[in-house]
């Protein structure tokens, strides 16, 4: 008896001991040189580009990996990367001049054009079971005259393939080497020609990068980069507050930013990041006369909602594209807050008592206060918006099937070409995509088709500006409210400049002593 | 104190003690004002029934009261000193060391997570200032003193490893191995058997007296009084109401409650046609200021001056005194009494008519370990139509088992009974046999609901003629059992058992959860019922007296079989088995006299466990005149003959 | 204790007053503790009822011009982050609340008397596997076995009664199974077999009557605890959804404000509270009426 | 003995096996799968598909339990699902954490409760009640408080008001002090609420041990009531409270979750919160069958310890 008790205790200790030296052993030994502790917000779920999900995977991968291009983190725009230019005269052949003096991570060798082919047929290899094979679809050849020179042949005009190509999921470019290395570990295991490599993860706790020291534009300025684990966010503030992280990864909640704002901290922030819009079914028999969808426009006031429950992580917005956007206009009908304008419309439409909607949601999330007031506005003009909860995974399913009166979506994407393509393309109409408002206007796909084949910016941008007028016309869309993204820090703490994508690129970044 | 007095010298003098206990319903003046004294080596008997305050004036003398009980008033002189003044530290040193105690259950009085010798030893070593071999030594002297088998083994053992006999015997070597000048026994032998009762009491009277400690013995039983005690003290309602010799308190008591709880117990000689005199009512309520006598309302010489002031104790001649206004209590009163006391109590003689019959009857247990307990092992036995049998045995004897199987309780392992008619039964406890949530009109009329006898109104009238066949006021089925006394409960459980109007009931120790002065109430009540009824009754008891006063027949049972059966007078006239002999010497008389004259040689030993039975005779292990053909070979019991039977070779 | 009783079960059963009369010399009510526990709870029962017909701000109506106020007048409870009147909020969270909780109670109790009972009394095979499967559900932690089931049913305030009850009734079971056991070797039992009473009588007459008073202290203890566990679920994410207010919701939303505005999560927890200690005291009074040792 | 312990041990499979049945199949009742969780509304149709595939989620469901039984036989524990971590590696790093917390909870819990208790018991059994009172009050007060509340406003007095102790950070074994510092904050306010219940329990057993008549005994022996209150009631008390000592170890582990969320521990309650989030089965039946596991063979071995240590009790 008493030796059973003896025994199981045993077991324990030597469990206890062998976990800690396990621990012992992958806690990094950090050397000297500059190290910034940066809060990130969830587990790691793994850094391979052919199968990357959410933001915060991302934006370690983005500092990992290159692409041939990259997005400039003030400005957004596409900037050389691992390719120092380009030429096309018909967006349908793309030669690409390679940077030469190129290292992987480690001793994975230079890199060359063969990497960027490989990288780009491992997306398409179907066993690689890669959500972005798609993207790459388009491409019909590639070849390399010499290792610095790459020719990538299309099967149709693509103006926007730069995009396709940047530092982002497909367009990240891989060492065959450690890829079969790897095996079924490169999630673990990235090998990129980024400005930091990744020295140490415990999945549960911490990420540990350290800097490229071979660099294509010279070594980062910080040596190590500590990605703590710290998934609530009031602790991930107090942490700032006490000085444990130096910067926060995306500090959503309005109360923490005002109070770290007070306290005197850098509110890092990109502005309208992305833009949330409200899908309207036209399958529910309301939503198909273009006068509800306006009245619906009109009898909610998002200028005072946004004021009142977040006003530095949103503002209105009247558009899908965002204002930095090249091809984006402001010329275009605005709806703005009239309740009785919208009872009106309402009567017109033939629905003088208003009717009542479903509005899809996850219970994950909840009634989100936003939902609270717009169900507050609404029903001040007689609509009755009623919340149907279901748990996540089922709504992303629904949603992507377009099974819904109304559902939000949150188009984050910096080609504003993907986004009116994917949304308003019959092509796209759901479930094959996301045009979940089933818009098929003739006039608006040619126009789209026409301008993605545009060799000519500004004749292009003329067929957008019209697109985006008719379909505001229409209100096919709700426009809502777009935001905006912090990354609260340190006043020391220098150069976080966060891109469309929401990411940071550390290569930037810095503490001033 | 009169020290200059050479031979007595007063060791223990208590004067006007006062203790009270604060509840939620009012303050309980347990003991209001008791004094008396005890010599040196004198053995003081305090008797009273329960609540009477006697266990709580026994406390508080060493303030071992627990909340809410608190010592009031008065002064407890140990050798002159005053230790109701001295504070918890100096009382320690009193406690265990002047003055023993042995409490009344031997089953939880000893720490059930420690050896014996941790609990013994460590006084010893303060009391005596020896070292722990020493100390460990006069241990296992003082075990063997009182009887404990192997001492030098037992030391070791835990308490749940012995039984309640031999626990209490070590109490008794804890107490007394610190050579107290006082000891202090609180009911020390009430929860034990007959026999093992007597040698406690052998013991505690011999080493005492060896020791020449003076002892207070706490009691409810006057018989265990008139065996060892020098002084009687009688409590009622918190106050002495009687103190004198032994002797005298018997010769002649001088309080009614005095002479009447004398007269309440049958004697060996009683005749069936006298009625058991009876205390009536109940003790007074301690919750409520007592005005006058507290036991006017009971005492049949009750007059104007008893209800108006508490009467003090006055001298009755040689430290003979008592605390009653009339000189000589219920003299007159008993004298009138007399007369109806009386009763046409025909001497039951069989008909023929057989109304219970056991053939062979067994009962195995299978305990955990695949080992049977025999508890009933062949037993034959017959009740004939009117015939009241008494059955008698120490605990673990099987009496009871044979009652549950009589009422279908128990399935019989072999052998068969015959019931003509309806067996009913009424049960030890009469606090446990009713289900509390019931209203005493519910459990009277459970077993005419179950047999859906009558309508409800017809229920309920036969509901309350029970209820007043057997003394109890009909307005009492409105009421819950924890409304009524033990006494009232037991009448209950009889007109319940009377419901089904049965040919026999079984009435298993049906008055030993009772006070004394209850307990002749419901004895009556079964006698009287028996005669109005004519129905048998199979009354099993331990308390001999009782047994042999209520019963036409007796049978004794021992391990689980019957070893004597016949008369009841008879049987105990000339008992012819070494055992029934032995149980009979056992009883306490409550006669001094007759006491004095006994052998003090009590049976030894305690009951064999019934897990392995001896193959030749049950009782050989503890039979003075055992011999090897005893050992060898069972004496059979001639079954269902009338006449005397003895399960013995050497019965005469 | 007797002569209390007494009293009662004597006082005159005609006439509404007459009742009332003996109903206010109840025991019950000469408790202290159960005193204390009606004081607390009677109110905020009849302001919970009364709450629809209060002048007070509905529930769920935001005002943009009243955020995060400090109580007041108007708002005795203060205002939350969408101008919201908390006092008013909370009483419907009570109601929310004191569903869960009793819903959760009378389920555990129902179920754990029946599987209780019929384990206990019976034995044998009934008796193993009731408690095999009892067993199965005490080795969860009971907070994780909620969030799972929660996770499978969703959210809202069925699926949060029926996860807090899962892990209620096996301890309910085992509770009422001890009882039973005890309960059948008490000699009143006996006696009632003497006149060979059926299984179901002994059962329904018998064991049940003498189980439901502990029963009863352990389920106001459940209820008690579920309004809590509620708050645990919601701030996980998994409790009752808002806008739909539950104590558990508005303390878990105000949380977040305890540094600008500690009013709106620390009052309604103080209600909590109070509940919470209502319901002890109540149980502990009863407990203490019923247990024979304490009179 | 070893009778009683066979039969035991026979039940805890049993139940074990039943836990891991219960687990498994209300797993997949659960809506949505790891591939979806994953794959967030990024993915369409053919895309998702493939990626369950990958991930092995079309197997049958009967192939897919019976493998999970082979594994648990095997003790090989598998990988997570979405990101082809061991989970034995995982449990390795997550358990010790999450032991060294709850165990010093309850030593905490110890120290504080059982003196506490027992004074209470003590004072109760003379008659006095106010610390009795106290006591009760402040245990239902803690009760009742929720313990994300309780560990938000811990965090703003300690952490951020006097800085005493880091909100965040690594579990450095290295530096014991830091460790001690980090892992402050969660253990008291765990430690709170078992010291609430425990100090009652205790109370209540002493309470009952002070009024048996072998305490009554022990002091007409002459001995003080300190050395009869350690000596006699603690001894007889202790089975009792370690009973529940033991049983309240077996809840703690599950009772982490929500303080290693707040206080960010990389423990299994943590643990346990990522798998259902991201919908990983094999991460999440297996804890929780460890969970159960240890549940069981805790009480076991409590119901062992506390058959040996009573004298009385007889195999």
């Amino acid at each position: 008896m008493i030796g059973n008790i003896r025994k199981l205790l045993a077991a324990t200790l030597t469990l206890l001991a062998s976990t800690m030296l396990v621990l012992t052993i992958s806690s990094p030994a950090l050397a000297q040189g500059k190290t910034l502790t940066v809060r990130f917000y969830d587990d790691p779920a793994g850094f391979d580009p052919a199968n990357i999900f959410r933001i915060e995977n991302e934006n370690i991968a983005f500092n990992i990996f290159s692409g041939l291009t990259t997005y400039d983190g003030e400005t957004g725009e596409i900037v050389p990367d691992l390719a120092v230019s380009w030429e096309t005269t018909d967006n349908k052949t793309w030669t690409f001049k390679l940077r030469e003096g190129v290292t992987f991570h480690k001793d994975y060798g230079d890199f060359t054009a063969a990497d960027v082919i490989y990288s780009f047929n491992r997306i398409k290899d179907p066993a690689t079971a890669s959500p972005y094979a798609s993207e790459l679809a388009g491409i019909v050849s590639m070849e390399a005259p010499d290792p610095y020179t790459l020719i990538i042949e299309l099967d149709a005009p693509n103006g926007n393939f730069l995009h396709t190509v940047a530092n982002y999921h497909q367009g990240q470019i891989v060492s065959q080497k450690a890829i079969e290395e790897a095996g079924d570990q490169v999630r673990w295991q990235p090998i990129g020609t980024g400005p930091y490599y990744l020295e140490s993860i415990d999945v549960s706790s911490q990420i540990v990068l350290k800097r490229h020291e071979d660099y294509y534009k010279g070594p980062a300025p910080i040596e190590t980069i500590v990605f703590n684990i710290i998934k609530d966010e009031a602790t991930a503030t107090i942490a700032l507050r006490n000085g444990e992280v130096d910067l926060v990864m995306r500090s959503n909640k309005e109360e923490n930013l005002e109070v770290l704002e007070a306290e005197g901290f850098t509110m890092n922030s990109v502005k309208d990041y992305a833009v949330v819009i409200g899908v309207l079914n036209p399958e529910f028999e309301p939503f198909a006369n273009p006068l509800v969808r306006k009245a619906m426009a009109h009898a909610v006031d998002y200028a005072s909602i946004t004021q009142a429950i977040s006003p530095s992580l949103t503002q209105p917005h009247h558009s899908m594209l965002l204002p930095w956007m090249d091809v984006y206009t402001d010329d275009v009908p605005k709806y703005e807050y009239d309740p009785e304008k919208a009872k009106a419309l309402l009567v017109e439409a033939g629905y003088p008592d208003g009717f009542t909607f479903k509005n899809l949601g996850t219970s994950a999330q909840g009634v989100t206060e936003l939902q609270q007031f717009q169900i507050d506005f609404l029903s001040q003009v007689g609509i009755n918006m009623e919340m149907e909860l279901v748990d996540t995974p089922t709504f992303n399913q629904r949603r992507n099937a377009g099974e819904f009166d109304m559902a939000s979506r949150l188009l984050p994407a910096v080609n504003p070409d993907m986004i009116l393509f994917s949304y308003l393309h019959p092509d796209n109409m759901v479930p094959n995509g996301l045009n979940g408002a089933r818009y098929d206007n003739p006039e608006v796909t040619n126009l789209l088709e026409a301008a993605r084949a545009e060799p000519d910016k500004e004749k292009a941008f003329e067929m957008y500006k019209q697109v985006q007028q008719i379909v505001a016309e229409d209100a096919v869309y709700l426009a809502t409210y777009s935001n905006n993204v912090f990354w609260p820090g340190k006043p020391e703490v220098t150069g976080v400049h966060i891109n469309y994508l929401a990411q940071v690129n550390f290569y930037d970044v810095n503490i001033a002593e | 104190m009169n020290y200059q007095a050479p031979v007595k010298t007063t060791l223990l003098e208590v004067r006007d003690l006062r203790t009270q206990f604060q509840t939620a319903s009012g303050t309980v003046k347990a003991v209001d004002g008791v004094s008396f004294t005890i010599e040196r080596g004198e053995r003081l008997a305090v008797v009273g029934e329960s609540g009477s305050g006697k266990s709580a004036m026994a406390m508080s003398i060493l303030r071992l009261l627990t909340h809410p009980g608190r010592v009031v008033g008065g002064e407890i002189l140990l050798d002159g000193r005053d230790i109701s003044r001295l504070s918890e530290g100096q009382l320690n040193t009193v406690r265990g060391r002047l003055v023993g105690t042995v409490f009344q259950d031997p089953m939880s009085s000893l720490d059930p997570v420690m050896r014996i010798s941790r609990q013994m030893i460590e006084p010893i070593m303060r009391n005596l200032r020896l070292n722990r071999d020493q100390a460990r030594a006069e241990a296992i002297k003082w075990l063997d003193k009182v009887g404990i088998p192997e001492p030098e083994r037992r030391i070791e053992a835990y308490p749940f490893e012995m039984s309640g006999g031999m626990r209490q015997r070590v109490m008794i070597a804890m107490a007394l191995a610190s050579r107290p000048q006082l000891v202090i026994a609180d009911e020390p032998t009430t929860a034990l058997d007959v026999t093992i009762q007597a040698q406690i009491v052998e013991v505690l009277k011999t080493l005492t007296a060896e020791a020449g400690s003076a002892m207070m013995f706490i009691t409810h039983d006057l018989g265990l009084v008139a065996r060892f005690a020098h002084k009687v003290a009688v409590m009622y309602a918190g106050r002495i109401v009687e103190f004198g010799r032994v002797e005298d308190i018997f010769a002649n008591p001088a309080h009614p409650y005095t002479q009447s709880l004398l007269g309440t117990i049958p004697s060996t000689t009683m005749l069936k046609s006298e009625r058991l005199p009876q205390i009536s009512g109940l003790p007074p309520d301690m919750r409520h200021e007592i005005t006058g006598c507290a036991f006017k309302d009971r005492c049949a010489a009750a007059h104007d001056r008893c209800l108006a002031e508490a009467p003090r104790l006055t001298d009755r001649g040689h430290e003979h005194t008592a605390a009653c206004w009339t000189p000589h209590g219920l003299e007159q009163a008993l004298a009138t009494g007399q007369q109806h006391a009386t009763r046409l109590n025909k001497p039951f003689e069989p008909d023929g008519s057989v109304v219970v019959e056991l053939n062979a009857l067994r009962k195995q247990f299978a305990t955990s370990r695949k080992m049977v307990v025999r508890a009933v092992n062949g037993v034959n036995l017959r009740v004939h139509k009117g015939e009241t049998l008494g059955i008698v045995g120490e605990s673990g004897c099987g009496k009871s088992t044979v009652a549950r199987m009589l009422l279908g309780l128990e399935r019989p392992t072999s052998g068969d009974i015959f019931i003509a008619g309806l067996a009913q039964m009424v049960f030890q406890d009469p606090a446990a046999s009713f289900n509390p949530k019931m209203t005493i009109g519910d459990i009277v009329a459970e077993p005419l609901v179950v047999k859906s006898r009558g309508s409800k109104a017809e229920r309920l009238d036969t509901v309350k003629r029970l209820i007043s066949q057997v003394g109890l006021d009909p307005a009492f089925v409105e009421r819950y059992p924890h409304q009524l006394s033990g006494g009232q409960r037991q009448r209950v459980a009889v007109a319940r058992a009377l419901a089904l109007n049965p040919s026999v009931v079984v009435a298993d120790e049906p008055t030993s959860a009772l006070d004394v002065s209850v307990r002749a109430q419901i004895i009556n009540l079964l006698v009287d019922l028996k005669e109005e009824l004519g129905i048998s009754f199979v009354f099993i008891s331990h308390d001999l007296l009782t047994v042999r006063y209520i019963s036409d027949r007796i049978a004794v049972m021992y391990l689980g079989e019957v070893v004597e059966y016949g008369a009841a007078e008879e049987v105990f006239a000339d008992p012819r088995h070494p055992y029934t002999r032995a149980l009979i010497d056992a009883v306490p008389v409550p006669d001094p006299v007759v006491e004095s004259r006994r052998a003090a040689t009590p049976l030894q030993g305690e009951l064999p466990s019934p897990l392995n039975l001896p193959k030749g005779c049950a009782f050989a292990s503890r039979c003075p005149m055992a011999t090897d053909r005893c050992r060898a070979e069972k004496p059979a019991l001639p079954d269902h003959d009338l006449s005397r039977q003895v399960a013995c070779h050497y019965a005469h | 204790m007797t002569d209390i009783t007494l009293t009662t079960t004597s006082a005159p059963k005609t006439g509404p007053f007459a009742i009332l009369l003996a109903a206010s010399r109840h025991p019950l009510l000469s408790h202290a503790k159960v005193r204390l526990a009606l004081l607390i709870l009677i109110p905020i029962l009849v302001l919970t009822i009364l709450a629809p017909v209060l002048p007070i701000q509905k529930p769920l109506e935001t005002n943009l011009r009243a955020m995060m106020q400090f109580p007041s007048i108007e708002h005795v409870f203060g205002t939350d982050k969408m101008g919201r009147d908390i006092f008013s909020r909370t009483l419907a969270g009570v109601q929310i609340s004191l569903l869960v909780g009793f819903s959760v109670a009378s389920i555990a109790l129902t179920f754990g008397m029946v599987l209780g009972t019929l384990a206990g009394f019976y034995g044998g095979w009934l008796d193993r596997a009731i408690m095999t499967v009892v067993d199965i559900f005490l080795a969860f932690p009971s907070l994780l076995l909620a969030i799972g089931l929660v996770s499978v049913m969703g959210t809202g305030i069925v699926p949060v009664i029926f996860a807090i009850s899962l892990a209620d009734v096996p301890r309910f079971i085992r509770l009422q199974r001890s009882q039973v056991l005890s309960l059948r070797s008490r000699a009143f039992i006996d006696a009632a077999r003497t006149v060979d009473a059926s299984q179901y009588w002994l059962m329904t007459r018998h064991i049940v009557p003498n189980t439901i008073a502990p029963m009863l202290v352990a389920a106001s203890i459940a209820a008690a605890n579920a309004i809590l566990v509620e708050a645990s679920l919601s701030f996980l994410g998994l409790g009752i959804m808002p806008p739909q207010p539950s104590l558990g919701n508005i303390v878990r939303d105000g949380q977040t404000y305890l540094e600008q505005a500690w009013w709106i999560s620390t009052l309604p927890g103080v209600v909590i509270l109070l509940i919470a200690i209502g319901l002890h005291f109540l149980s502990d009074g009863v407990r203490e009426l019923l247990d024979p040792r304490s009179h | 003995m070893a009778e009683y312990t066979a039969k035991k041990l026979v039940q805890m499979l049993i139940t074990v096996l039943g836990v891991i049945t219960l687990v498994f199949f209300t797993l997949r009742l659960i809506p949505g799968d790891a591939a979806s969780a994953m794959a967030g509304d990024t993915l369409s149709g053919e895309a998702l598909q493939a990626l369950r595939e990958q991930m092995g989620l079309d197997e049958p469901l009967v192939n897919q339990y019976l493998g999970f039984l082979r594994d648990l036989v095997t003790v090989d524990l598998g990988e997570t699902i979405t990101t082809r971590i061991p989970i034995a590696e995982l449990l390795l790093r997550a358990l010790p954490i999450t032991l060294s917390i709850a165990l010093a909870t309850i030593v905490l819990s110890i120290l504080i409760s059982i003196p506490l208790g027992t004074l209470a018991a003590f004072m109760a059994h003379k008659g006095r009640n106010w610390l009795d009172n106290g006591l009760t009050g402040a245990a239902m007060i803690i009760d009742l408080m929720p313990s994300f509340w309780m560990a938000l406003v811990l965090l703003l007095i300690f952490s951020l008001g006097l800085g005493w102790f880091p909100a965040s950070g690594q579990l450095n074994w290295s530096d014991p002090w830091a460790l001690v510092l980090r892992l402050a904050l969660p253990v008291i306010v765990l430690s709170l609420s078992q010291v609430a219940t425990l100090a009652r329990i205790t109370r209540t057993a002493v309470l009952e041990v002070l009024n048996e008549d072998y305490v009554r005994t022990a002091r007409s022996m002459g001995w003080s009531e300190l050395r009869v209150l350690f000596r006699h009631a603690l001894k007889n008390a202790a089975l009792p409270i370690a009973t529940v000592v033991g049983l309240s170890f077996g809840n703690l582990l599950g009772g982490t979750v929500i303080v290693e969320f707040i206080f960010t521990i990389p423990g299994v309650g943590n643990l346990l919160i990522s798998g259902i989030n991201s919908r990983d089965y094999q991460l999440v039946q297996t804890l929780i069958v460890f969970y159960a596991l240890l549940f069981v063979v805790i009480n076991f071995a409590t119901d062992l310890i506390y058959k040996t240590l009573d004298p009385r009790v007889q195999f």
